[in-house]
C-alpha cells in the first residue's frame, strides 16, 4: 500500500492499472481526459502492459472495448457527457452481449449550451440500457470501485458491463490522497478475467444474429435476474475488499446514520460530504437526519430503501438531474421504491455544476421538517435556484 | 493456444444471444425452391464453376468430381445453370406433391 | 486545524501545480489535503482560481472555497483584472508575487520576487518564469500550514526528473528565505 | 496466383439453409472469404443483410465466427478485437464484412478511424449499391441513373469513389473485386491476409431484388460490370496500383463490352434503358472511374 495524492481521473487509471487491464479504447473529453492522457503514458512507459486503441470517437471507443472483451481480454474505456450519450445504443448491445467490460464516467452537464461541469444527467441517461451504475463519493472510493468493478463485471452470477461515475472537476481533478493498494494485493483479491464466451475461431461462437421474439423475451428476463442477483454480489464483494484493503462503503447504499434518524436525505455523488457536514449542522440544532448515500442506481437497491426508510417521518432528495415534464431521476427511483410509505419531497440543485453547500443542504432540510411538521408537504418538487437567481419567482403562467 | 480469459459458466438463469454455425438456421430452404436444377452428367466436364458460383453451397462434389444437387438446402436461383459453359443444367419447375 | 486557500494565477502559470504540490506536502505530514482546479475552460494567459484545503483530519465537504483563510497571488498584475480580496476571512492573509514592498489593501501581506528567484534558477516554460515553486516556500514561510522540509520532499516526489525538481527546491528554498511581511 | 478449383477440398465453405434469397452474391460471396481465409478469421458484421442471412438463434447460417455489431462502428469492434487477439499473442484475421452503407455512410467514420490507424484488420465492402437490408434505398454508392425506393426518378448523383477514398488514406492494401470473379477475389483476400496493417477489398455484390434482375444472372452481371469497364478491378499494394488481369482484358475502349448489355438485364435503370440520351449518365461513370485508375496507374507505377 502506498498513500498518493490524486486526482480522481489518475485515482481512475491506478484502479486499470492495478486490474491489469489489456485493452484500453477510450476517445478525450472533458473532464475524462486525464484518464485517457494517464493510461497513454502508462502504457508507452510500461507500467501497464496494455494496447491502447486510440479511437476516433467514443461510439468506437465502447465498440473496440466490447470487441476486446469478446476476444476475451479484460478492456477498459472512459467517457463524460455527450460521450457517453452517443455510446448509448453500444451501451445497449454491450450489456446485452452480456459481456464483462468496465467504463469510466466523469458525470458532466449535457448540452446545449456548453457546459463542462458536474452534473448527473448523462449517466441518469444510461439506466435502462443493462449496465451496472455505480458513483463514487471521494477519490479514494473512486479507486476502490473501479477495481470492484472488474470483480463484479466477471462474477458468474452477473456477466454485465460496469460503469462508475465520479464527478467532473470535483472528483475528475480534485487532487485527494488516496490509497493505492500494492500490484501483489490486488492480483490475489481480483480474479483472473472471467467471461461466458468468447468469440474466436477456437469457439466458433456467434453473438447477436436474430433471435425468436420469446427467446429475445427470455434474454431481457435474464439480465434482469442478473441485475437482481447483483445486489448480493456487490454487498458481498464489497465486504470482501473491505476485509482485504480495511475499506468498505456499504454496498449498494451507504446508510449514514440513519437508523435513529426521523428524517433521511437521501442523493449520491461527492456533495453527499457537504451534506455530512449538513447533517452534523441539523444534529446540532435538534433535528435529527439521517443519509443515505446511493452509491449503485443500477441495480436500484429497492429492498435496503423500503427496510432502511419506511418508517422515518420525511425523506428528502436531492437531485443533481432532472427527467424533465417529471422530476428528479432519484425522486423518481425512490418514489417507486417508497411509494406511500412515507413524506417525500424532491429538490433539483446543482446542475451544471452550480455550486451546493452544507449551508444550502441544511435549508433544505429546515423547510422539508417544517412542513412535515406542520403537515403541509404540498410542492413534492423544489429549485434550489443559484445563488444569482434565488429571488427569481417560480411559477407557470399561461 | 490458451485466451487470457477463463470461459466460466454462468450461475443464474441464462440466455444470451449466442449461436454456432449450422446448417438450416431458418430451416429446410429447399421448400422455396420454384424450379430445380437438374445435372446431365453426360454434358457435364466437371469445370465445377456450378460449385464455384453455387452462393447456397448445395452443389456437392463426388470424389471423382462430378457434382450433384443437395435439393434439401437448394433455393433454385439457377445461377448454376446460367454459369454453365456446356448447358449441362438445366432449370426443370417443382412439381408439388398432389399436382 | 482546518485551512482554506484560494490561488490567483493566470493559465499556464501552474497554479494548479503549486496547490497539488501543497497538497502533497501536507499529505507526507499526515495530514488531509484538497486542490480543487476551478476551470472554466480557460486558455493561457486568462486568470484562473485554484483552492486547496488542509486539515488535520477528514475533509469531507467538495463544494467551492468561498470565505479562504489565505490568498495566493502568482501574478502581481492580477490585483488589477480580479477582486483578489473577495471573501477574505477577517484576519485573512495575502501572500503575493510581487517586488513591490506594498500590503493589499488592508491586510497582511507577505511578498515575495518568485519572478526573479524563478529567473536565477532557470525556471522558464515557453518564454514564462514560473513561479509556482517559488510560491510554494513563501506560503511554507508566512502561514507556517506545512514545513518547508515537507514542501520540498513533495517537489521531488512531484517531478519526474531530478533536474528539475533540484532546480524547483532551490527556488522554493530561497523563496522561502526571502520571503518577509511586507505590510499590515 | 490464379488457383484451380479442383485443389479446393471438397468441403463445404458455405452453410445452407439459410436465410439468404435465392442468387445472393453476399452468400457467394461469403463462402470465397471461407476459402481464402479458411478457419482462422473471425467476421465483424454491422447491421445490414448479412444480419439477416445468418437467420435465428441458435444457429447461424454464416460458417464463421461472428461478433454482430450496431451500425456505425463495426471497423472499431474490429481494432478492438484484433487488439485483444495481438495482446493474447494469437493470429486471427479479424475481417468486417458491411454493406454500402455500412461503409460509406453510417459506418465512414470508423472506417476512416481504423484506416488511419492501421489496424491490422481486413475490411471488406459488400457493396450491393443501395440498402438492401430496409428495401432499397438509395446509398452514396448507388450510381447515377439507379431508380431506388427513395430515387424514384434514377439517383442524381454519381457514386462515391471509396476504393480511391481508401488510397488516399494511405493503407498498405486497397483492392477491388467482383462475385463475377471468384478467383480473383480469393486472390486478393489470401494477398490481404499476408499484409500486415489495414487492408480494404471493396466487393461488387449485384443483388437480384433491389438490381431487379432473375436471380440467375448474379455472377453474369457481376462479370459485365467489369467487361463495361463500369466496375474496374485492381489492386494498390507496396504503394503501386496494378490494373487485375479480367479488367486489363477490357482495357482498350474498343474491347469493351457495350454498356446496354450490363443496362438491359437490370430494372433498376429501365428509365435509362427506355431513352439513348440518359445511358451517358453510365458512359460519364465509366470515364469517371478510368481517369482515376489511370492517373493513380502512372503516377505509382512511375514512383522510384
Amino acid at each position: 500500500m502506498v498513500m498518493k495524492t490524486l486526482t480522481g481521473n489518475f485515482a481512475v487509471a491506478e484502479a486499470v492499472r492495478l486490474a491489469r487491464a489489456k485493452v484500453i479504447a477510450a476517445y478525450p473529453i472533458t473532464p475524462q481526459t486525464t484518464i485517457v492522457e494517464r493510461l497513454s503514458e502508462m502504457t508507452e512507459k510500461g507500467e501497464l502492459e496494455a494496447k491502447m486503441v486510440r479511437v476516433e470517437s467514443e461510439h468506437s471507443a465502447l465498440a473496440a472495448t466490447l470487441g476486446a472483451a469478446a476476444a476475451g481480454s479484460r478492456a477498459f474505456t472512459a467517457t463524460a457527457s455527450h460521450g457517453l450519450l452517443y455510446m448509448h445504443e453500444v451501451l445497449w448491445w454491450t450489456a446485452s452481449s452480456r459481456l464483462p467490460v468496465v467504463m469510466a464516467v466523469a458525470a458532466r452537464a449535457i448540452g446545449a449550451p456548453w457546459n463542462i461541469h458536474v452534473d448527473h444527467n448523462d449517466i441518469m441517461d444510461q439506466r435502462d440500457t443493462g449496465w451496472i451504475i455505480g458513483v463514487a463519493q471521494e477519490n479514494q472510493e473512486v479507486l476502490d470501485m473501479t477495481i470492484q468493478a472488474f470483480r463484479i463485471s466477471e462474477d458468474p452470477y452477473i456477466y454485465l458491463p460496469v460503469m462508475i461515475a465520479l464527478d467532473g472537476f470535483i472528483l475528475t481533478h480534485t487532487v485527494a490522497p488516496v490509497e493505492v493498494p500494492d500490484q501483489k494485493e490486488i492480483d490475489e483479491w481480483l480474479p483472473p478475467r472471467r467471461q461466458p464466451y468468447i468469440v474466436s475461431p477456437e469457439t466458433n461462437i456467434v453473438m447477436g444474429n436474430l433471435t425468436s421474439d420469446d427467446d429475445y423475451y427470455m434474454m431481457r428476463y435474464s439480465i434482469q435476474v442478473a441485475q437482481e442477483v447483483a445486489k448480493k454480489i456487490i454487498e458481498e464483494v464489497d465486504l470482501s475488499y473491505g476485509k482485504t484493503f480495511g475499506r468498505n462503503y456499504g454496498g449498494l447504499v451507504e446508510c449514514y446514520k440513519c437508523d435513529d434518524a426521523d428524517y433521511v436525505m437521501l442523493l449520491m455523488g461527492s456533495w453527499a460530504g457537504d451534506a455530512k457536514e449538513a447533517l452534523n449542522i441539523l444534529r446540532e440544532r435538534g433535528i435529527n437526519v439521517g443519509l443515505a448515500r446511493i452509491r449503485f442506481i443500477r441495480p436500484w437497491p429497492s429492498e435496503i430503501l423500503k427496510e432502511k426508510l419506511k418508517n422515518k417521518k420525511g425523506i428528502i432528495v436531492f437531485d443533481r438531474s432532472i427527467s424533465f415534464g417529471n422530476v428528479g431521476q432519484l425522486f423518481i427511483e425512490t418514489a417507486s421504491t417508497l411509494y406511500g410509505m412515507t413524506n417525500m419531497r424532491g429538490v433539483i440543485a446543482g446542475l451544471g455544476g452550480v455550486d451546493v453547500k452544507p449551508e444550502d443542504f441544511v435549508g433544505e432540510v429546515v423547510a422539508f421538517v417544517d412542513d412535515v411538521e406542520k403537515g403541509e408537504v404540498y410542492d413534492t418538487i423544489r429549485w434550489l435556484l443559484p445563488p444569482k437567481y434565488r429571488d427569481h419567482k417560480l411559477g407557470v403562467t399561461l | 493456444m490458451v485466451s487470457e480469459a477463463i470461459i466460466e459458466e454462468p450461475k443464474t438463469y441464462w440466455k444470451a444471444p449466442i449461436s454456432h454455425p449450422d446448417f438450416g438456421s431458418v430451416g429446410k430452404t429447399g421448400l422455396w425452391r420454384t424450379e430445380r436444377p437438374v445435372i446431365d452428367e453426360e454434358k457435364c466436364t466437371k469445370c465445377l464453376l456450378c460449385w464455384l458460383y453455387c452462393p447456397e453451397d448445395t452443389i456437392l462434389r463426388r470424389e471423382d468430381d462430378m457434382v450433384f444437387v443437395d435439393y434439401d438446402y437448394c433455393k433454385g436461383c439457377g445461377i448454376c445453370a446460367s454459369v454453365c459453359p456446356v448447358g449441362a443444367i438445366t432449370m426443370v419447375p417443382e412439381i408439388k406433391e398432389g399436382e | 486545524m482546518y485551512i482554506e486557500l484560494r490561488f490567483h494565477g493566470r493559465g499556464g502559470q501552474g497554479a494548479v501545480t503549486a496547490a497539488t504540490i501543497l497538497a502533497k506536502a501536507s499529505v507526507i505530514e499526515g495530514k488531509y489535503a484538497q486542490a480543487i482546479p476551478n476551470f472554466n475552460a480557460e486558455r493561457r494567459g486568462a486568470p484562473v482560481e485554484v483552492y486547496s484545503r488542509i486539515s488535520d483530519k477528514f475533509i469531507g465537504r467538495h463544494s467551492q472555497v468561498e470565505n479562504p483563510d489565505a490568498v495566493v497571488v502568482l501574478d502581481y498584475q492580477l490585483t488589477k483584472m480580479v477582486n483578489i480580496l473577495k471573501g477574505l476571512k477577517n484576519d485573512g492573509i495575502v501572500v503575493i508575487n510581487s517586488q513591490n514592498k506594498e500590503s493589499i489593501g488592508n491586510v497582511k501581506t507577505y511578498c515575495v520576487d518568485a519572478t526573479s528567484i524563478a529567473k536565477r534558477h532557470s525556471l522558464i516554460v515557453s518564454g514564462w518564469p514560473t513561479v509556482n515553486t517559488s510560491i510554494l516556500g513563501a506560503i511554507s514561510k508566512s502561514l507556517g500550514i506545512v514545513s518547508i522540509d515537507s514542501i520540498i520532499k513533495a517537489i521531488y516526489e512531484h517531478f519526474s526528473s531530478p533536474r528539475l525538481a533540484k532546480l524547483n527546491a532551490e527556488a522554493a528554498t530561497d523563496a522561502y528565505k526571502e520571503t518577509a511581511l511586507c505590510g499590515e | 496466383m490464379p488457383v484451380r478449383l479442383s485443389d479446393f477440398p471438397r468441403i463445404r465453405y458455405g452453410m445452407p439453409g439459410n436465410a439468404a434469397c435465392p442468387g445472393c452474391p453476399e452468400a457467394m460471396g461469403l463462402r470465397y472469404v471461407k476459402m481464402a481465409l479458411g478457419d482462422n478469421a473471425v467476421l465483424v458484421m454491422p447491421a445490414g443483410c448479412s444480419s439477416v442471412i445468418q437467420g435465428y438463434e441458435p444457429k447461424s447460417g454464416i460458417n464463421f465466427p461472428i461478433m454482430n455489431i450496431v451500425f456505425a462502428s463495426a471497423a472499431s469492434l474490429a481494432s478492438g478485437m484484433k487488439a485483444a487477439f495481438e495482446s493474447q499473442g494469437k493470429d486471427v484475421n479479424v475481417v468486417v464484412w458491411a454493406g454500402d452503407g455500412g461503409t460509406g455512410d453510417i459506418g465512414f467514420q470508423a472506417l476512416s478511424g481504423a484506416a488511419e490507424r492501421n489496424d491490422d484488420i481486413i475490411y471488406i465492402c459488400v457493396d450491393n449499391e443501395a440498402y438492401m437490408n430496409t428495401g432499397i434505398q438509395r446509398s452514396s454508392l448507388t450510381p447515377a441513373g439507379a431508380w431506388t425506393t427513395t430515387t424514384w426518378t434514377g439517383k442524381k448523383e454519381y457514386k462515391k469513389n471509396l476504393p480511391m477514398i481508401m488510397i488516399a488514406h494511405d493503407v498498405p492494401y486497397v483492392a477491388t473485386a467482383s462475385v463475377g470473379y471468384p478467383q480473383d477475389f480469393i486472390d486478393k483476400l489470401r494477398n490481404a491476409s499476408l499484409i500486415r496493417g489495414f487492408k480494404y477489398i471493396h466487393l461488387l455484390a449485384p443483388c437480384p431484388v433491389g438490381w431487379k434482375f432473375d436471380p440467375r444472372y448474379t455472377a453474369k452481371i457481376g462479370q459485365l460490370a467489369v467487361q463495361t469497364g463500369l466496375w474496374p478491378l485492381f489492386e494498390y499494394m507496396n504503394g503501386k496500383l496494378k490494373i487485375s488481369p479480367f479488367s486489363r482484358l477490357y482495357r482498350r475502349p474498343e474491347r469493351k463490352v457495350p454498356i446496354m448489355e450490363y443496362i438491359k438485364l437490370q430494372g433498376r435503370f429501365a428509365n435509362l434503358a427506355k431513352d439513348p440520351e440518359k445511358i451517358k449518365i453510365l458512359e460519364k461513370e465509366i470515364e469517371r472511374q478510368w481517369e482515376w485508375i489511370e492517373i493513380l496507374e502512372k503516377a505509382t507505377n512511375n514512383k522510384k
